[in-house]
């Protein structure tokens, strides 16, 4: 089971965190500086994987973001890596269809686009993730599908607020 | 003033060291210049461009003093690494310090110095000697310092080449600064020689001190630090140094003041009249109390070694415990200090107010500070008999917030206090032994653990507290088993009854056959063998009148003291430990090769 | 005890080194960055480290100012005092190049950073800190083309803080008289410490070598020149002075004479720890009703003569961290709530001797409480003012003599002002 | 009143702070003003305020006075509001806030409402942080939409019961039967999830695990089988393989099925051999697989040609050059060695190099690996590996070193005599970083060969002169010095391999008072010496005054068990001659307790 996921930057700021196991917020600070001390100051060429409380932490770095997952001691490091990646590749593909301006594959513009200021784009990122995972277990192997569920809530979103200004205009035009 | 230099840390991303070699053999000096401001942007951000050594080297002729500078700086970071090459560096030396501006003599003994690398060491004697008799204050002074780098590299080299006659004479020098540079020079090098090498005669003494009044303020600090090992021959000669140096009391740099409170220390011990030393303590305390109003750090150090300084003379600061009252933003090892220094100050005439802070710390939100402040109240018990009373109510109103690491250290200094006033406070046994269930820090059970053996005869049911501690025994770590092993003692030895027995034999049982630790089992082999030959006499051992505590628990002893005291603002005085214990004598040359 | 600094380094504000310098080859980079990192990891605020560490035969000193970390690493038993004070004076330089020191700033002119590195301190003994005159020999680029080519006599003087040839067409001298008033009150209303720090600050614009001699109503000077004292005299108990003050002067006549440094400095600071009456008192009443509300009543009275008055007075009085929308009325200024210093912040303009006003304020709490919130810091309540044409220890300037050979005349400006230092009053 | 700021504007406020304390200004302000605008009950940037919110809970700031917000926007009607409290929900709270409790109902209703993607957030919130006792509460919907038309909801309910099962095992009968038809879907969502549920039914419901070994055994073959074989799914595909996540559940999965299970494991033989030799191993992907293939094998029932096949793959994972696969490789054979421990022997160079290597990672797990395959006839050559890397390692590593080269030579040391030489290596390198037990062990070992006790003592001696900062040396070194001191002294027992040396009764007793006199000295030390003392004394008499001196100088010790000491021990000293003899009779410290020691050592 991923017990929690991070993503940080090379300056060890945190760009989003999720959490499935309990953590109190002291506790939650304290992972998170001791996991950047860790991994941070780790070579390119090493291993993506630092043994940790008895648990492990996966991670791997995506242009300046280091992506982490915690897992229990018997679970598949190799896979996790590949649902990091799936992970990455799903964001890619949503941002890169949302915004207009990357059309060419250029993953260091989304990710800064996704992730250095939070915003609706960084909470896009914490649905899609909540379309990859669930209980901190993998919930869907196709990329298409997640696309497909994300973008479906996101027009659901979108008509509730055509919706909402439609309604405003009416309420408005009868005070006239 | 502000620069650009930001943009020589962009580099391009392939091939940046050919880029640069090229450009560094430019034939346009503005590129040149730029491409070594680029080598060292790379250096300062860990790049490794000491492949470009040669290249660099090139650029070492030249009459732009800024470029200059850069490259001895490069030299310096990598000359090491690249000695054979080096030596391509050392005509320019040689000629640079001949230069008929002094700032570039300056500059190479300078750089020179802080290559260590042996062949360009040898290269360096002459310069230096001529150097060290240049007519230019500035080269002299960095000459000076030349002498101690080239004998941290090379000491015989300095001994034959007589440079440390050079050296001594530059004592008598009519530039101030030339000759606080060749105290420095000179004290670092007696410190690393077994011989007698820098000896402060009087003649010496009267010169440094005439220099004192003139040179910088950290000229001034290598003056003062090195007299400070002067003893005077007499109270008249100490006298005399002391008149010598207390103007520097009022100096704002506040290095210079603690060094001159070591200076006048060391010399008070020597002065015989009181109403000298009297009047001496009256001038050291409003500079050592304005200390308090300098920067968080320096104050940290002030409070380090005023701790020392109060040990020895208690009387100089003892008017003036609220400086030592804790401001709301002090960072917390200022708190940690003060308080320290408050219980030592405290006193019959103060100890109220004091109760009142300790009191106030003790409902702090910091726990390490609550902690403190709470044993602080009782270490006040200890030292002021007459405060006793005061301070244990203080602490029994604390033991009732119920705060659970308040009331373990409240438990803690309490049994202390038992130790050291027998047969005064005991009736409040009572109250601690209601929170003997929340304890579970090791020196709060041992210490209440303790309580009850050494008062088994006034608690009715001790047996019944006691053994409920003993099925935990195996677990409990070493400190509290000890003490659970002499507490079942003690209530064998008081009350030889059937339970106690039963208890002893569990106790011995378990401290001998079952457990591993050496020292737990030798302790109760001892006792073991005491109950069983003379139980008379296991009762005269064991229960033999214990002399009262002394209250020194956070005095030095005397002999540290004085050494620490010899070491005033310096990091012996801030570590509280002789140098010998943090200082460790490695050679250089050992640590090079670690890197 | 020699002892010196084996290296000196900047630090950004995640430890990594901005610009070092290695004094003695001892230590070496790599060590020192990765004890920051274990330094920050053990206790997250590194302001509550003490600013002396050991670790594995290195003792490591640091500050920090703005972004960046000031550390000096050595290996030998070396005067930390001077050590830590020399960074500080470091600060100083780089503020008086960059106008500020950050990380930024530093990055901007490593050039000059490395020779200021190279001139401030040799072999790890701090040499040269005037910046005033490092200045004439060391310059960023925009400068670079002025530079003197060798080094100001003053480095090596004994006058080492000014140099020669300066000149003013208008020659004049502004002294301030500034003294702070600290003060502790304990929550039983008890005036537990009360001292007042004094500064003289100069600003000098003054050509050639001048001599300057100044003249206060101190006692122990007016007594030895057996003149009346009349109660003007004050006594002042803790002079610390300007290099530039001939100490061993002072010490035999009280004579405070000097060679000031061109612009401004701190001529000299005293200490006066006798108990005054606070200036301003403030008394603060609170009262929590349930868990939901916070009902604060505070009390302000000035407690000097009339003819003064106190100008931008603020008082901080502490209010829980989670509070929200509070709804106050004062009788006097302005307050409101300041939640960067969990504060309820009153301001007076201007609030002259002998008065007395009120606030009352109420604040409420959210109905969750923070599972985690320890305990709250109990802050005190704090107190800033200012008050013109006042000081508490009655010092006098009666006279700044300034002679210089050309002989021309300069007037010196004296001001004096009293204002609120530490001033803190616990609350219950 | 403050002015809320946009959320970009309020982030790049908090960024270009410089320090610590700026940015809590930053963040105290902006906490105040979204505090006003809660209070005002602000609809039109509850949204707003929400996403900030978030943000500032992820620095680590307090946000419990948002908490109420999310709920207030989880109750409304709108889907929008619903995602984004939800969000707020998981993110601000976990299962331990009692807050929790009242979102309960709103999940009941969401849980049945007619939108599905409002079913899927109260799922996915349900999954993530619900307590037991929502658990409890919940579960019958969940069960339900187990057979949701939707799979996408189906796949969300199976991972939500997941969770369930975890915090009420008591629940999990209910999930077998509707688990068990999961594993019949074609839907990959649904059949991943399903087949992890089913792995965690087994986990924590024996009942479960019979159920399924029973009935889903062949099926689950068969799907492997079927995946395997299958032709290219350009949806599921990663590097040329269908699905790698489906290919590592169910093996995952048949792995429990075939533990322990004869029949169950001969069932799967055939898809696992097949797995193993078919998978490309040039990709990430495959590797996993593989990685995963390979931890079946071990783990279910022998099968000699597969377990060869599986020692195989990690013997080339171990020499590949890719960090990451020698590190599962190192994991897997940890595993492997209770299987077939000569395999893995046959790595101990390739192994034993690791634990030199520059990543720490690798490190760790070497030398966990390396202290699984030490045995009685290579302890020998691989602790004397290992003692020469604890010089050269870093400070960091030195404990975990320490700690498992003790282990090793406690276990196997063939003889006492070495097993005290190698411990007084480790001792006077790393003496700081050994455990009580340890050092407790070594004297236990000591005092039960008396045959070494002068070689021991003078060792000690010999140690204690050059190290004095090792703690742990000097206390053993002063327990021996009190026991054998006389040894010390008159070279009594010596060996041919030792070199006689000089020391007098003075010289041991100083060794004595040094240890407690060393400024850094600690307690335990310095009361051992103290008992060292007591035991010298009758031995050495011409020491004796001496030794009664440096005892008394603790009699007004602060320290309770140093002052303690010192008056027991000067009063025995002073008037009670007679007794000191019995007391310190050395024939009361033998034949002592063996200690935990294997009987090689300790007998």
């Amino acid at each position: 089971q991923i017990h929690f996921v991070l993503l940080i930057s090379r300056q060890g700021k945190v760009r989003l965190t999720k959490w499935y196991s309990p953590y109190s917020q002291k506790e939650r600070t304290k992972v998170i500086r001791e996991l950047s001390g860790l991994i941070l100051t780790r070579g390119p060429k090493l291993c993506n994987f630092v043994e940790w409380r008895g648990l492990r932490v996966v991670y791997k770095r995506y242009a300046s973001l280091y992506f982490c997952m915690c897992i229990d001691e018997d679970d598949n490091e190799l896979e996790i890596l590949e649902i990091i990646h799936h992970y990455v590749e799903v964001l890619d593909r949503y941002f890169g269809s949302v915004c207009e301006l990357d059309l060419i594959y250029n993953f260091h513009k989304i990710i800064y686009k996704c992730f250095n200021f939070w915003s609706c784009l960084t909470l896009k990122a914490y649905f899609i993730l909540d379309e990859l995972l669930i209980a901190g277990e993998l919930q869907e192997p196709s990329k298409r599908t997640i696309a497909r569920l994300v973008a479906a809530q996101d027009s659901l979103v979108e008509s509730a607020k055509e919706q909402t200004s439609s309604i405003t205009s009416i309420i408005a035009q009868a005070a006239k | 003033m502000s620069g650009h230099d930001s943009k020589y840390f962009s580099t391009t991303k392939k091939g940046e060291i050919p880029e640069l070699k090229e450009e560094l053999n430019s034939q346009y000096k503005d590129k040149r210049k730029d491409a070594v401001k680029k080598v060292i942007a790379a250096m300062t951000v860990g790049k490794d461009v000491s492949s470009l050594f040669t290249d660099v080297v090139n650029c070492m002729q030249t009459e732009n003093l800024e470029l200059k500078k850069l490259v001895y700086l490069y030299l310096i970071n990598y000359a090491k690494s690249q000695p054979d090459l080096a030596i391509l560096a050392v005509n320019t030396f040689v000629k640079d310090s001949q230069d008929p501006n002094p700032l570039i003599r300056a500059l190479a003994v300078r750089t020179m110095g802080c290559i260590r690398v042996d062949k360009i060491t040898e290269y360096l004697c002459d310069p230096l000697q001529r150097c060290l008799k240049d007519d230019d204050p500035y080269v002299r002074k960095t000459a000076a310092i030349c002498v101690a780098k080239l004998y941290d590299i090379n000491a015989e080299l300095v001994e034959d080449r007589g440079f440390l006659d050079s050296l001594k004479d530059l004592i008598s020098d009519n530039n101030p600064m030339v000759v606080a540079n060749a105290v420095a020079a000179l004290a670092e090098i007696q410190e690393n020689s077994s011989g007698p090498i820098f000896e402060i005669t009087t003649p010496t003494l009267t010169k440094l001190l005439t220099a004192l009044n003139e040179c910088t303020e950290w000229g001034q600090v290598f003056i003062l630090d090195a007299l400070s090992r002067y003893k005077a021959s007499d109270a008249r000669e100490a006298e005399n140094i002391v008149e010598r140096v207390t103007p520097r009391l009022q100096h704002a740099n506040c290095a210079v003041v603690l060094s001159a409170v070591k200076m006048i220390l060391q010399q008070m011990e020597l002065i015989t009249s009181t109403d000298v030393v009297r009047n001496l303590c009256k001038k050291m305390a409003p500079p050592l109390v304005t200390l308090l109003s300098a920067e968080p750090e320096i104050q940290y150090v002030a409070l380090r070694n005023i701790n020392l300084i109060v040990q020895r003379r208690p009387t100089i600061l003892a008017h003036e415990i609220k400086v030592f009252f804790c401001k709301y933003n002090d960072p917390i090892y200022v708190k940690m200090e003060k308080l320290e220094i408050m219980i030592k100050l405290a006193s019959d005439r103060n100890i109220d107010q004091v109760l009142l802070e300790f009191k106030e710390y003790a409902t702090e939100v910091d726990v390490d500070f609550v902690r403190k402040a709470v044993r602080a109240i009782g270490r006040c018990a200890i030292k002021l008999e007459r405060a006793a009373e005061r301070c244990i109510s203080v602490l029994l109103e604390l033991i009732k917030i119920k705060v659970n690491y308040v009331v373990q250290e409240a438990i803690i200094v309490i049994k202390d206090i038992f130790r050291r006033y027998p047969n005064t406070y005991e009736s409040i046994i009572a109250t601690l032994c209601e929170s003997l269930d929340t304890l579970d820090e090791p020196e709060a059970k041992a210490s209440m653990i303790w309580i009850i053996g050494e008062y088994a005869e006034r608690i009715d049911n001790a047996d019944e507290l006691l053994e409920s501690f003993l099925e935990s025994f195996p677990e409990e770590p070493p400190q509290v088993q000890l003490q659970l092993l002499t507490a079942t003692v003690k209530l064998f030895l008081k009350k030889p009854t059937e339970g106690p027995q039963q208890m002893i034999q569990v106790v011995l049982n378990n401290a001998t056959v079952e457990t591993d630790n050496p020292d737990l089992r030798d302790r109760a082999y001892i006792y073991w063998r005491l109950l069983s030959t003379d139980p008379e006499a296991a009762k005269d051992v064991v229960l033999a009148e214990k002399p009262v505590i002394s209250d020194d628990s956070n005095q030095l002893d005397s002999t540290l003291l004085d050494e620490l005291l010899a070491n005033i603002a310096t990091l012996s005085s801030v570590y509280h430990k002789p140098p010998d214990a943090f200082v460790t004598r490695a050679k250089t040359a050992t640590q090079k090769t670690e890197d | 005890m020699a002892g010196a600094a084996s290296a000196l380094f900047l630090l950004d504000i995640k430890g990594r080194v901005l610009v070092w310098r290695d004094y003695r080859g001892d230590v070496s980079a790599a060590q020192a960055e990765r004890f920051f990192t274990k330094l920050i990891e053990k206790e997250g605020d590194p302001q509550s480290q003490d600013p002396v560490v050991y670790d594995n035969g290195v003792t490591y000193m640091f500050m920090q100012h703005s972004n960046v970390y000031l550390m000096t690493a050595t290996r030998q038993n070396c005067n930390a005092a001077s050590l830590l004070f020399f960074l500080h004076r470091v600060v100083d330089v780089f503020k008086h190049y960059f106008e500020e020191l950050e990380e930024e700033s530093l990055r901007d002119n490593f050039v000059v950073v490395y020779e200021l590195l190279d001139e401030i301190m040799d072999f790890g003994y701090p040499q040269y800190t005037e910046a005033k005159i490092l200045s004439e020999f060391i310059k960023t680029d925009a400068y670079r083309m002025e530079v003197t080519q060798r080094p100001p006599m003053a480095v090596t003087n004994a006058v080492s803080w000014r140099s020669e040839g300066i000149n003013y067409k208008k020659n004049e001298v502004f002294l301030d008289v500034v003294e702070s008033v600290n003060i502790l009150v304990n929550s039983n209303g008890q005036i537990i410490r009360s001292d007042v720090v004094g500064a003289l600050k100069m600003r000098t614009y003054l050509s050639g070598m001048p001599e300057c001699k100044l003249g206060l109503n101190d006692r122990v000077l007016l007594e030895a020149q057996g003149r009346a004292t009349k109660g003007k005299a004050i006594d002042l108990e803790d002079i610390k002075f300007h290099q530039c003050v001939r100490l061993a002067r002072f010490e035999n006549d009280r004579t405070i004479s000097f060679i000031p440094p061109d612009g401004s400095f701190d001529l000299m600071t005293y200490r006066l720890s006798t108990q005054v009456k606070p200036l301003i008192w403030v008394e603060a009443q609170v009262e929590k009703h349930s868990r939901s509300r916070v009902e604060i009543m505070v009390k302000a009275r000035s407690q000097f003569k009339e003819r003064s008055t106190a100008t931008n007075v603020e008082i901080m009085v502490p209010v829980p961290a989670d509070a929200s929308s509070s709804n106050v009325r004062t009788s006097m200024g302005s307050a409101a709530y300041a939640p960067e210093n969990d504060a309820l912040l009153w301001k007076i303009r201007s609030f002259p001797g002998g008065k007395e006003y009120m606030l009352r304020a109420e604040f409420t709490l959210p109905s969750i409480t923070d599972e985690e919130a320890t305990q709250e810091r109990k802050a005190p309540i704090r107190v800033k003012f200012e008050i013109p044409y006042f000081t508490v220890s009655g010092i006098q300037v009666r006279y700044l003599k300034i002679i210089e050979k050309s002989g021309y005349q300069a007037l010196p400006w004296v001001r004096y002002i009293t204002m609120a230092g530490e001033y803190e009053l616990r609350l219950i | 009143l403050y002015l809320l700021l946009q959320c970009r504007d309020m982030i790049r406020a908090i960024r270009s702070c410089k320090t610590a304390a700026e940015e809590r200004a930053v963040v105290r302000k902006e906490c105040a003003a979204i505090r006003a605008a809660i209070s005002e009950n602000d609809q039109d940037y509850r949204h707003r305020n929400l996403a900030k919110l978030m943000f500032i809970h992820m620095l680590g700031y307090p946000t419990h006075f948002g908490q109420m917000e999310c709920l207030k926007l989880i109750a409304s009607s709108g889907f929008p509001e619903k995602r984004i409290g939800y969000l707020g929900l998981m993110l601000l709270l976990d299962e331990r806030q009692e807050v929790l409790m009242l979102v309960t109902n709103s999940l009941k209703q969401d849980l049945n409402h007619s939108n599905q993607y409002i079913i899927g957030l109260a799922l996915c919130a349900l999954g993530n942080i619900c307590s037991a006792e929502m658990a409890r509460d919940l579960a019958p919907e969940v069960e339900r939409l187990l057979q949701f038309r939707d799979p996408n909801i189906r796949k969300k309910a199976a991972l939500c019961s997941i969770r369930i099962i975890k915090k009420v095992p008591d629940l999990a009968e209910n999930f077998i039967n509707p688990a068990a038809s999961l594993l019949r879907e074609k839907h990959h969502g649904v059949l991943i999830t399903g087949v992890q549920l089913c792995t965690d039914l087994c986990k924590v419901s024996s009942e479960a695990l019979e159920y399924f070994r029973e009935k889903c055994t062949e099926g689950l073959v068969k799907t492997l089988k079927d995946m395997a074989n299958s032709p290219y799914a350009p949806e599921y595909d990663i590097a040329g393989i269908t699905d790698p996540f489906l290919h590592i559940r169910l093996l995952k999965l048949l792995r429990i099925l075939g533990q322990g299970d004869a029949d169950a494991s001969d069932c799967m033989n055939d898809i696992l051999a097949q797995v193993a030799t078919k998978i490309e191993s040039n990709k990430n992907a495959g590797n996993a697989i593989l990685y995963e293939c390979v931890g079946t094998i071990m783990s279910i029932e022998d099968n000699g040609g597969l377990r060869v096949l599986a020692i195989n793959i990690l013997g080339r994972f171990l020499s590949n050059r890719d960090n990451n696969i020698r590190y599962v490789a190192l994991n897997m054979l940890m595993k492997a060695i209770t299987v077939d421990a000569q395999a893995v022997q046959r790595h101990r160079a390739t192994i034993l190099e690791c634990v030199k290597d520059s990543d720490a990672s690798i490190r760790k797990k070497a030398l966990d690996l390396v202290y699984l395959l030490v045995n009685e006839s290579n302890v020998k050559p691989l602790t004397k590996e290992l003692i020469e890397y604890l010089e050269a390692s870093e400070q960091e590593f030195k404990g975990v070193l320490t700690a498992k080269i003790c282990s090793l030579v406690e276990k196997f040391s063939p003889e006492k005599i070495w097993y005290i030489d190698q411990m007084l290596k480790v001792l006077s390198e790393a003496g700081n970083f050994v455990k009580d037990e340890v050092w407790h062990a070594l004297i236990v070992v000591i005092s039960n060969a008396s045959d070494l006790h002068g070689y021991s003592v003078r060792a000690l001696y010999r140690a204690f002169q050059t190290s004095t900062e090792q703690e742990t040396l000097v206390r053993v070194a002063v327990w021996c010095i009190g026991e054998y001191g006389d040894m010390l002294v008159n070279n009594v027992g010596m060996l041919d391999i030792e070199e006689p040396i000089t020391v007098t009764e003075y010289d041991a007793v100083d060794a004595l008072e040094v240890s407690i006199k060393r400024h850094n000295a600690d307690l335990t030390t310095k009361a051992m010496a103290l008992i060292a003392l007591l035991k010298l004394s009758s031995r050495f008499p011409s020491c004796s005054e001496r030794i009664k001196d440096i005892i008394l100088q603790n009699k007004r010790s602060f320290v309770l068990e140093l002052q303690q000491r010192s008056i027991e021990f000067n009063c025995i000293l002073q008037k009670h001659q007679n007794i000191r003899m019995p007391v310190l009779d050395e024939a009361t410290f033998s034949g002592r307790r063996a200690g935990s020691l294997p009987t090689s050592v300790s007998t």
